[in-house]
């Protein structure tokens, strides 16, 4: 789950990384009075916010007043600004990047830094880029530090300050079970390092030991959150044909497929290995809802049999019918009893990935 | 002779008076697996279907010879069950549960790595060698002894292609889902090595999947110490960036992880790409 | 080092291990008044005290203060009571035995635990002994938890109870950098589980890590512990004749080589690598001092020379004379050179180790 | 060939300004060491003994290619070097520093085994192989290039018995000095097992002590696994319970431990025990 701004630095905090003293709000009358500069940050989960405008500076309550007015409720790539993060501004010496991640080659974490901070990490060159793997049953140890510090160009006390920071930073990586926590940028101020933007995403898989995290759910749509409210794997892409499959690597391949012959999928939908007909049920109410031309259901027939699913099909579209077609591609264990369901339901029920695909592309009114 | 499982796998089912690890311990009765014993704290001295029960994993071990274990139990528990195998000197640790935080999933593969233990998954179907033992949740029908190995980050995608080999008269010699988490203890690499040592396998079939940059290394891997033909299908090619497709590990983003990148890296090596999952029986019909 | 029971148990709480709510006298009127019965107990650091009288119980506070008279001074084999511990007596419903220590097989911590606590483990059938090696980068699991409770009989509520004593006994152990942490009592009270006893090694060579312990020294004897100080390897021994060499294992071998001809070492003095002049004049101050009729000096000449330690040698007693005589053993690397310098002291020097035994159990009247 | 090291070993010396860090580079040097490199923080771009000094072991490692490191760093930050030493890929890590923490010495052998790495030490004198590479403080002149492995906790009294070898005319293949802390990367099980492999290693040398069962086990080991015969010197056998001779784990406590214990234990299985250190020598040559 990515976190906005504001509560991943609230997570840097609490593990002891310097982090701006600022505050939220939601109305623009919510600022509160300040000396110097202040800088206004639009809380949105997407990056390029700054480049987009969503961050402003003010030095005086009517011009910080009036920028909140602007920034609220305003468009960033399609996501709405609902929140404004406040924070003094900071008096920047230098910039630097730092994030700690899950590596899946390693299969450890990895630290990442580079003296280019303030840019997207991608567009540094290689050799500018510090990267250590860091075991996750023995932690951060100093000698990290110091090849860091030496990377960096830091002087001594410097390297002792950006050490404070790895190994904050691995407390709240390891504690608050992260995929990644990012601080870009890591600045230099007169007093010290601090993380002047922050980003932390926690494993969705770890969430059931962080229930005091407040659910972010933004990046996802309506019809998505009610999925994941239900359990379901889905995904609105913006095509027409809507794809339910059992499996997620297959569901894949069925939008690759149907792409093959000039179809685009509209809905990525994983039944997973249920046949359960309340689960069918609820995938096929998801389903209706999105805006899309035709049904395909792929299910490879294994564990899960052919014939309970076909059957959980028919239950769910007698209980709701759904208003477009449905193309169904059936395969594996008991077949045959599928298809019969599914043809007295008045469903074409097909044997191969490639026929089936053709079919729901011309249902579509594609190619 | 095939790879990590055999007629002298004993097999140990973690999590075994659950739905899953009932229905799983008949299906890899009915497929010839040697099940010796089961786990379930609390529930010692019950049988499921007519393998004893036992509190722990040591007991379980010390009174079977269990080499091998599966894990059935749910993934805030997984990362426990896991190291008690792993402690107890079981060797392979088939972890089926999906779900299991990626911060656990570090830590146990690092663990098994200390202690010289494999653990397969987690989130996988297991694995399966046909004619001589089944550690997972695969089909048992999708079957035939042969000669290719199939290694694959997929669970249903696998069997549908297995059963398209079956279908076609190819037999395989062992079939493992490795996983599509981004951490998991078995790599395509960890794979491709046992598979080019194994004497009875001829063809080597993958199946990989956007996110992560595992078939590009495997693409390396297979330069250098791959001699058997390698046959390969990536999902996801149509997978628009940031959106995860199912699988933790299924995602496109920052740039990295595209099926292009590993359709790429994979031909440049001479690995035949399918373009549909089916397609792979046909390229290997065709070398034959 | 080795901690009193009170200092162990103040660690202990403070790793969250319940133990009784006790208190340290040094003298009878620091007892403070109570209600019920007290148990006054010896603070030495040698086991079965109890056996030996140093833990008295009393119901009044003219009882406690006659008892504390009574063991305050107290000798219990060799070791002289300056402290007791002062805590109400528990109501035990059963004794238990738990520890943890670094086990050298393994290379890992091992728990240890049985159902039959309060007497010696060495004494208790390997069958009713729990073992499991705990690894120190990955820590207490819940299995072992689990296990433990299974072994011990207990139901799932005292496994909890017991999981939470090992959990903290981890922490105590390894943040504490111990040797050994060991409960024996563990008793099960009408309130749950609590440590009776405690006691606890701190790893000597981890102490840097704890400048706030207080530091124990009762175990050495006072010119062992003046060598200490000074950084020498020095332990007395009950024999005559007083020997110095470099290196543990050839210290060892030479005790071993003079039993072998009669004689009996009565220090075991390893200059280790050394030849510092001042540092070998130390060694020798502390020989000096020690109740020996004879001293043997043996030394192999390797990285250190002979002729170095020699010459370090004749400077320290021409500092300080030895009032016995010296019987000294030098081979290898300048040997001549080294022998030599040592007979214009007056100094008889060997080569073999055999020779020079047997002059030295001669020399102190033995064999 | 030897065991550990050879002519191939490219050494690495951390801590490598210090004092001792210093003369045993020249040491190691006279004795036909390839030492590469050195490390010490901050101290990048210097020499000694005309080896370059890096500022990180890896800095060391991506210039010179070193494979072998010796560790000459204080107690407090031993763990430190050594893991950063694993973590730039270095096979053997050799580490003399004593007084290291039993926690960390636990630590950092576990991190070892993770990694594939091996440790000797701490608080060791280190190895030598005559004729081809030292790695460690044993002085070079006792040595003699031949055909007996010795393996040994202590130091001095290992030279001592390598002198009288010598002196006897008898060379040695590798001589390990494992230390005699309570735990070490490497064990005499380690070593007998390396020795028996080695076709240059005829006879093999044991020099124990008292404290802990790894004599004991290493007597097991023996009888299953070892058909070279062994010779061994246990020191302490008039030591006292509960002192501690020296070495950190040179303690009997708690009955176990003792050298009687030991030389049972050998003698059981066919090892002769000498009375005194320079009996080895003489033991040796009547088998001749």
């Amino acid at each position: 789950m990515k976190l906005y701004e504001y509560m991943a630095k609230d997570i840097f905090r609490k593990h002891g990384i310097p982090v701006p003293e600022g505050y939220v709000i939601e109305r623009p009358d919510e600022i509160r009075p300040f000396e110097g500069e202040i800088v206004l940050k639009s809380q949105v989960l997407i990056g390029g916010r700054g480049k987009a405008g969503g961050i402003k500076f003010a030095s005086s309550m009517d011009e910080a007043k009036k920028v909140a007015e602007q920034l609220l409720g305003m468009d960033i790539k399609g996501y709405k600004v609902k929140k404004l993060l406040i924070e003094p501004k900071i008096k920047i010496l230098k910039e630097y990047y730092m994030s700690i991640i899950v590596d899946r080659s390693s299969r450890e974490a990895m630290l990442i830094a580079s003296a280019e901070g303030g840019v997207e990490i991608e567009s540094v060159p290689d050799e500018k880029i510090f990267k250590r793997t860091i075991n996750p049953l023995i932690g951060v140890q100093p000698n990290v530090v110091r090849a860091l510090g030496y990377f960096l160009g830091l002087d001594k006390e410097q390297t002792k300050g950006i050490g404070k920071f790895v190994y904050a930073l691995w407390d709240a990586f390891t504690k608050m079970d992260a995929d990644l926590a990012e601080i870009n940028p890591l600045v230099l101020t007169p007093e010290g390092f601090m993380a002047a933007d922050a980003k932390f995403i926690i494993n969705d898989d770890s969430m059931f030991r962080h229930r005091d995290i407040e659910l972010v759910e933004e990046e996802y749509t309506p019809l998505e959150r009610e999925a994941r409210e239900k359990g379901i794997a889905f995904v609105q892409l913006d095509g027409n044909i809507g794809v339910i499959a059992n499996g997620a690597g297959l569901t894949m391949a069925t939008l690759d497929v149907l792409s093959l012959y000039g179809g685009k999928a509209g809905t990525f939908l994983d039944l997973g290995g249920t046949d359960d007909p309340e689960k069918v049920s609820q995938a096929f109410g998801i389903i209706g809802e999105a805006p899309i031309d035709v049904v395909f259901l792929n299910i490879f027939g294994g564990i899960t049999k052919c014939d309970t699913v076909a059957k959980g099909v028919v239950q769910a579209i007698e209980k709701k019918p759904l208003k477009v077609p449905i193309v169904a591609r059936i395969k594996g264990v008991n077949e045959e009893e599928g298809k019969e369901i599914l043809k007295n339901a008045g469903i074409s029920a097909f044997s191969t990935l490639e026929d089936a695909a053709k079919e729901a592309v011309k249902q579509g009114g594609g190619a | 002779m095939a790879v990590l499982v055999n007629k002298d796998t004993k097999l140990l089912v973690q999590g075994i008076t659950g739905h899953q690890g009932r229905y799983h311990t008949m299906a890899m009765k009915e497929f010839g697996t040697n099940v010796v014993a089961g786990v379930t704290p609390g529930k010692a001295g019950e049988t499921v279907e007519g393998v004893p029960v036992f509190n722990t994993v040591q007991d379980a071990v010390d009174s079977t010879g269990a080499n091998t274990s599966i894990v059935f139990v749910p993934a805030p528990f997984t990362m426990d069950a896991v190291l008690e195998a792993i402690d107890a000197g079981i060797e392979l640790v088939v972890t089926i549960t999906e779900h299991v935080p990626v911060h656990d999933a570090m830590k146990m593969v690092s663990y098994a790595k200390m202690k010289g233990a494999r653990i397969i998954g987690p989130n996988c179907p297991g694995l399966a060698s046909p004619g001589k033992a089944k550690v997972g949740i695969l089909p048992n029908m999708v079957f035939k002894e042969g000669n290719v190995g199939v290694v694959s980050k997929s669970g249903t995608l696998t069997y549908e292609i297995v059963n398209s080999l079956t279908e076609a008269g190819i037999g395989q010699s062992t079939t493992v889902g490795i996983g599509g988490d981004p951490v998991t203890g078995t790599s395509f690499i960890d794979m491709l090595e046992l598979f080019e040592k194994d004497p009875e396998t001829e063809r080597i079939v993958m199946v990989g999947e956007i996110g992560g940059t595992a078939e590009e290394e495997a693409a390396e891997y297979i330069k250098e110490h791959v001699t058997k033909p390698v046959y390969a299908y990536i999902a996801g090619r149509t997978a628009p960036p940031g959106k995860r497709m199912g699988h933790a590990g299924a995602i496109v983003s920052r740039g990295r992880g595209t099926a292009e990148s590993k359709i790429k890296a994979l031909r440049s090596v001479g690995v035949k790409v399918a373009k549909i999952p089916t397609e792979i029986a046909e390229l290997i019909k065709e070398d034959l």
